[in-house]
């Protein structure tokens, strides 16, 4: 029944779709529209990726992919490499500046999201889902082991000395050094405040060496540590009371937050999140604190912290007033990674040198199986999974992974209280 | 490039940083090898009134053992299914392991509902 | 033993009660007292909404009990439709201005809420989730299908050049011309950023229309595909790799977004929520991103986009400084409702058209069924339902649903190109 | 084959972690070193918490852990008093002013998690939460027991006319008197609206005796209702319509709020999550909002009220440009704590006796039992508990948690109505 | 202290104030003692309509019954499973229990599928 | 009214617009038809290398029909779920099923873990 109206209809719809062929067919005198026409299709075109883009978004792009690369093919951090990986390719698509497009341009989407990286208050919010999803059963069984996170923050220092040596200014060098902590939020937090415009490099160089810590420990194991020494066994840690796990972030949270109180944020949630779990009241706060909670931040977190990675970013000289490029690819963000790598190399040996010498003062079934020092470092669990395959390389019986978590979680401690003492000292 | 040919503040911070890092965990050590002492006064105290209603309780060295072994096992499987997935099921899984398994959880448990009335 | 309390308790508490009674009948002149009395009954009367309501007032709260309505007793997008209709009662109910109530006024918690829709934060991540929850396998298997996601956009061109028509600026005529994309967020996007003052009356039309698709769409198709066309039967589509999968997100990003980078966040949260998914290696983001993100950005979104149609809203004009009504009720949302009825049916028949047309260059088993171009309007997934609906009318062995999904998902990509260029065009 | 790196490598982080030592003993002067050493140690020292310490900070960390062991040992509100007490150890660990580490420096972590605190943000999306976990039903099959979350609200006026006889301002003391309606999300919101100097005092005095419910209320009830009275058995409730459960929502937002409009907020919310868990087709909606999102806004609004109890907060005074401390524990704070202690009383009462007091007008089976009146106060569902809890000890087969349902969460209402009521008349 | 020697308005606020929210109150009692006569006279129009194709309908008396008791039931179920956790598994559990085993409901869901076509 | 009686701009916009979306989706259908072809390429030198080892696979075309069917039949099963429920339970059941059931995916599968090691 509707069949009588259709030839109407389709007259209309035909008469506009075929109206605006017509107005270019009859309009005025015709050349003007065309005209017209061709100023729009330039217009538009200068607004395209195309038309800005710049040989430095293309290298960027590159890194982008192979980040998302070696997360799908290696399982590197996924959870950390797929939202940078694809935040460095949002961040580098190129556009025609003051459009509120980009990411440092102010009221746009990129630049509202990027605020909580900015302030630094994402990276105590991931620090919540961390301590309600960690186990510090292992290191309050056996607190000793906990001295190796500290012994693993020399790569914090030593990247601190030698940033300084290379002509960054002292904040900037504490900045910098915390990419030794092995820990992104930290790192974040800290560039946060105390050198905001190095910290898409130094976040980038934080979490890429992460991701790589399978590649970049072994070695260095096999050089410091003897075989023999390799397949020492430890004795299985003794259990831990719901108590003792209760106290655990309490006094955890009173005692180092008053030696360090500029890491309140990071260590106050820390251990937040930590009674949240071991309470056993309150698990639904902790069950959304590890889940949701933590998954939105790491989401926004790491896609703005790709897309801080612009490789062009024209900017006006305050002292000259000449437009300079402020870009990601500058010859500070190279310094920046090469001591990133060194800071990850001088950490893990830290840690392996002061387990052995650890070893020169425990007797019997008491001595620590070395390895376990790189573990120091942080980067949880990674390095902890490293120190386990390479025990189970010596000997296939031994497995490591337990102890490794104790001076694992003692290192996100400890570099949380050298961001502290940094920003004592530096801010 | 003389290496240290920087400012006296860089020294400072660089040894005395890493030094009070040192410190502020040592500190932590410190702590947490006396809580378990305190805790264990206070569970014998405890456990000695107990005993009186209860009758007897298994050794405590053999308890032991079998609690380090439990942990050992439990956390071996946290970590092995952590690999497989990232999710929580897994935890609370191993949870209901460590409840049902184990005598000496068992005891704890007893000690916590002691403490700990729900 | 608690009894010899008792006394003394009770004449304390009656004490207390009695008090106020006694006070209005002893202290002072008694007469003061209930002229005061009378006083705050009457402030408080004109602070209440029966004081301070205005017939437009009970339209909107009509309006917002039949999307309450529509969502309940039809299923017709309940999840936009109850948010939006409890948000225009919320919106409604009169208040006295001046008091940090309504929306519009600065430091209320509904402005604060409204942050997100009126800097366009909110629809990005919309889109994340949506990427997140979206399967493109269809879409890849057979590639050609997306066109018809691209004819379908004619909606958006065509309600540009009828608002230009009725007198609207080019900025307003954009932002209006994006309802014809069938896009909740998209539409949201484009008008914060080129017509916030039309928001209220675009992002009401935009979810209406889409929640009104099974009505709307039915008709046109009946209209212009005749029924031997409508029982074409297509092949199955074709299995898709995982790898595949995995570069569909990543390509689709860098091409789109180098094409039109204004679209960026838009399509960046798309294509990077699809990732998530689609990697495998990223499951607890894309969970996250699919399930708590986007329900807590749907909430606050709908809740405070219905809101914003308060139908009284006294401002100062800027030209003449007398005051004037700004609420929902004018004209221009009338002429929106009208142009937006229009795009959705022009989008239709584009689309439908256009799938006529390609079957002219088609052969033999390769034919489409015309039908699925009203799925290029997108309206996710409601109009790829409504096209499996009417072919098994037509023929109760045919499942178009799989083939609607492709110029379905196409569209939204297309919406979301055709807003980048508008920006291009008109900011 | 890495082995004969071994020595060089070695060598080179030996050097490195001597040089340090070396520098000390070598460069310049030595004692110069020395010196400055000292001087780092200094100022370090200056910067811990061990040097800011103040005794009133352990005697509020003295109270932070208390809250967190009532928590724990009695289950006492673990979910409010887990994250208000370690909120509490967060906001007295002392620390050097400006360098945006508390709470109240602008810029910190702490001062933007605030921020949903001080402008009164949170509270209106727990209310979203409590909505869509909160069955009405009770309420809606005996709509008469409503009254009695009316009559509770006693507890509010009261303190509002005690407080100002204590020399609070009118806003102060309006803020202060909502403690009495017993819910923490109201308090928050008004005491943010009214008086954002006192939040603190009012949020932990409110929550305090929340937790306190099963302490307080017992003994007033034995006190006012005979023993022959707590042993009334109720018919039990009539089973209600899924429509009525449709309706509740939508008829009570619209009512509460033409009459309260400045309780919008709080009541708009409320009614909005219910809406989302009764209309039976925005299922995921209401998922989220009772959990996620209430979950992530409780962490943030109870660790940011707790620390917002710093006891040391050195201002500069407006008045006389001397510093005074504004910090937690002032006898403003005392008294409202005693006001606080009244104000339940006084409202249990309320509830008790009007419930005696209707019992005059009821006959036979439709008598209630008055113990049901003290959940009028809300603080739900706790006191809806200790009602049951009461009955079984006076009947062990009077069950009267489902009656004591209806004046509980009625009590919420209430209190967000008198909420508006004490806006209207104060700001 | 003279207890009465405050402003006039405060006595205003603290008396007006509580008579308001009584007001409130009250006015939503009456509108829900309203609403389910209203419903119950619409239900019955349906019904009886209904009917003429259906059948015999229980008496509506003993259905009421039924639906209290199982309201009454499912309710105290409901708070006791939130004493022992706090999420929401054991409403969907309820809400099974409900749709299962009740007459009444299924009264009640057959109204709702006249009205609600899903 | 005289519909033309616009400026020149709006219908560049009107006009231009519409072309450039085209062109913008053409470009990815384009692309999207390409890819396929390179990974088959990719694919078959892959499976060379391996049919030496493994002996005799199953004939593409056949497979290839199972694979159709079976994401035919997966999707109709998806968006069927969906209309009963909004969440995502259904999605892992389906892709449970495509696992077990399809010869194709065994082959895709095969293809993957050659490329993604876990
Ligand atoms: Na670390
Ligand atoms: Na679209
Ligand atoms: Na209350």
């Amino acid at each position: 029944m509707l069949q009588k109206y259709k030839l109407p209809f389709l007259l209309f719809v035909l008469l506009f779709m075929g109206a605006g062929f017509n107005a270019f067919a009859s309009a005025g005198v015709g050349t003007d529209i065309f005209e017209k026409a061709l100023e729009g299709v330039e217009k538009f075109w200068n607004f395209t990726g195309f038309a800005n883009a710049h040989f430095t978004n293309f290298i960027m792009i590159a890194v982008g992919l192979f980040f998302i690369f070696l997360a799908i093919r290696y399982d590197y951090e996924p959870l950390l490499l797929i939202p940078i990986g694809i935040g460095i390719l949002i961040g580098n698509i190129p556009f025609p500046p003051g459009n509120k497009i980009g990411l440092y341009e102010e009221g746009s989407v990129l630049n509202y999201l990027y605020f909580g990286v900015q302030q630094g208050i994402y990276p105590p919010l991931i620090f919540l889902g961390i301590g309600a999803m960690t186990d510090f059963s292992s290191l309050i069984s056996n607190p000793k082991l906990m001295i190796l996170g500290a012994a693993a923050q020399v790569g914090i220092f030593a990247t601190f000395w030698g940033a300084s040596i290379l002509g960054f200014a002292p904040a900037e060098s504490g900045a910098i050094a915390i990419i030794g902590g092995a820990d992104g939020p930290t790192a974040i937090f800290l560039s946060s405040k105390l050198a905001p415009h190095l910290m898409g490099a130094i976040a980038i160089a934080a979490y890429s060496y992460m991701a790589l810590v399978p590649v970049i420990q072994p070695p260095i194991m096999r050089l410091l540590i003897p075989m023999e020494e390799r397949k020492i066994k430890m004795k299985p840690p003794r259990a831990v009371s719901k108590l003792e796990k209760i106290l655990f972030p309490i006094v955890g949270l009173l005692l180092t937050t008053f030696i360090s109180p500029s890491a309140l944020p990071l260590l106050g949630m820390l251990f937040f999140g930590n009674l949240l779990k071991e309470s056993g009241v309150t698990e639904r706060l902790a069950d959304t604190a590890r889940n949701s909670l933590i998954n939105i931040v790491t989401i926004l977190l790491g896609v703005t912290v790709g897309a801080s990675t612009q490789a062009v970013r024209i900017v006006m000289d305050p002292n000259t007033g000449e437009m300079i490029n402020k870009g990601f690819l500058s010859p500070d963000s190279m310094k920046i990674f090469a001591l990133g790598a060194i800071s990850f190399v001088v950490a893990t040996a830290g840690g392996l040198i002061f387990a052995r010498i650890m070893n020169l003062f425990l007797k019997g079934d008491k001595k620590i199986n070395p390895l376990i020092g790189a573990a120091g470092v942080s980067a949880v669990p990674d390095s902890a999974r490293v120190v386990q395959a390479e025990g189970l390389k010596c000997d296939p019986t031994n497995h490591l992974l337990m102890h490794a978590m104790a001076p694992n979680v003692s290192g996100v401690i400890g570099s949380a209280v050298a961001a502290g003492i940094m920003l004592a000292f530096l801010m | 490039m003389n290496l240290l040919a920087i400012s006296s503040e860089t020294w400072t911070i660089t040894i005395l940083g890493w030094l009070i890092v040192f410190a502020a965990l040592l500190f932590l050590v410190g702590i947490f090898l006396l809580i378990p002492k305190i805790i264990k006064l206070a569970t014998k105290r405890a456990l000695h009134k107990k005993t009186r209603h209860v009758g007897s309780v298994p050794a405590e060295d053999e308890m032991m053992l079998t609690g380090e072994m439990n942990a050992a096992i439990s956390m071996a499987l946290y970590l092995y299914f952590d690999e497989i997935h990232d999710d929580e099921s897994n935890i609370i899984t191993i949870k209901e392991v460590k409840r049902r398994y184990s005598p000496w959880s068992s005891k704890l448990y007893g000690m916590n509902n002691m403490n700990f009335p729900r």
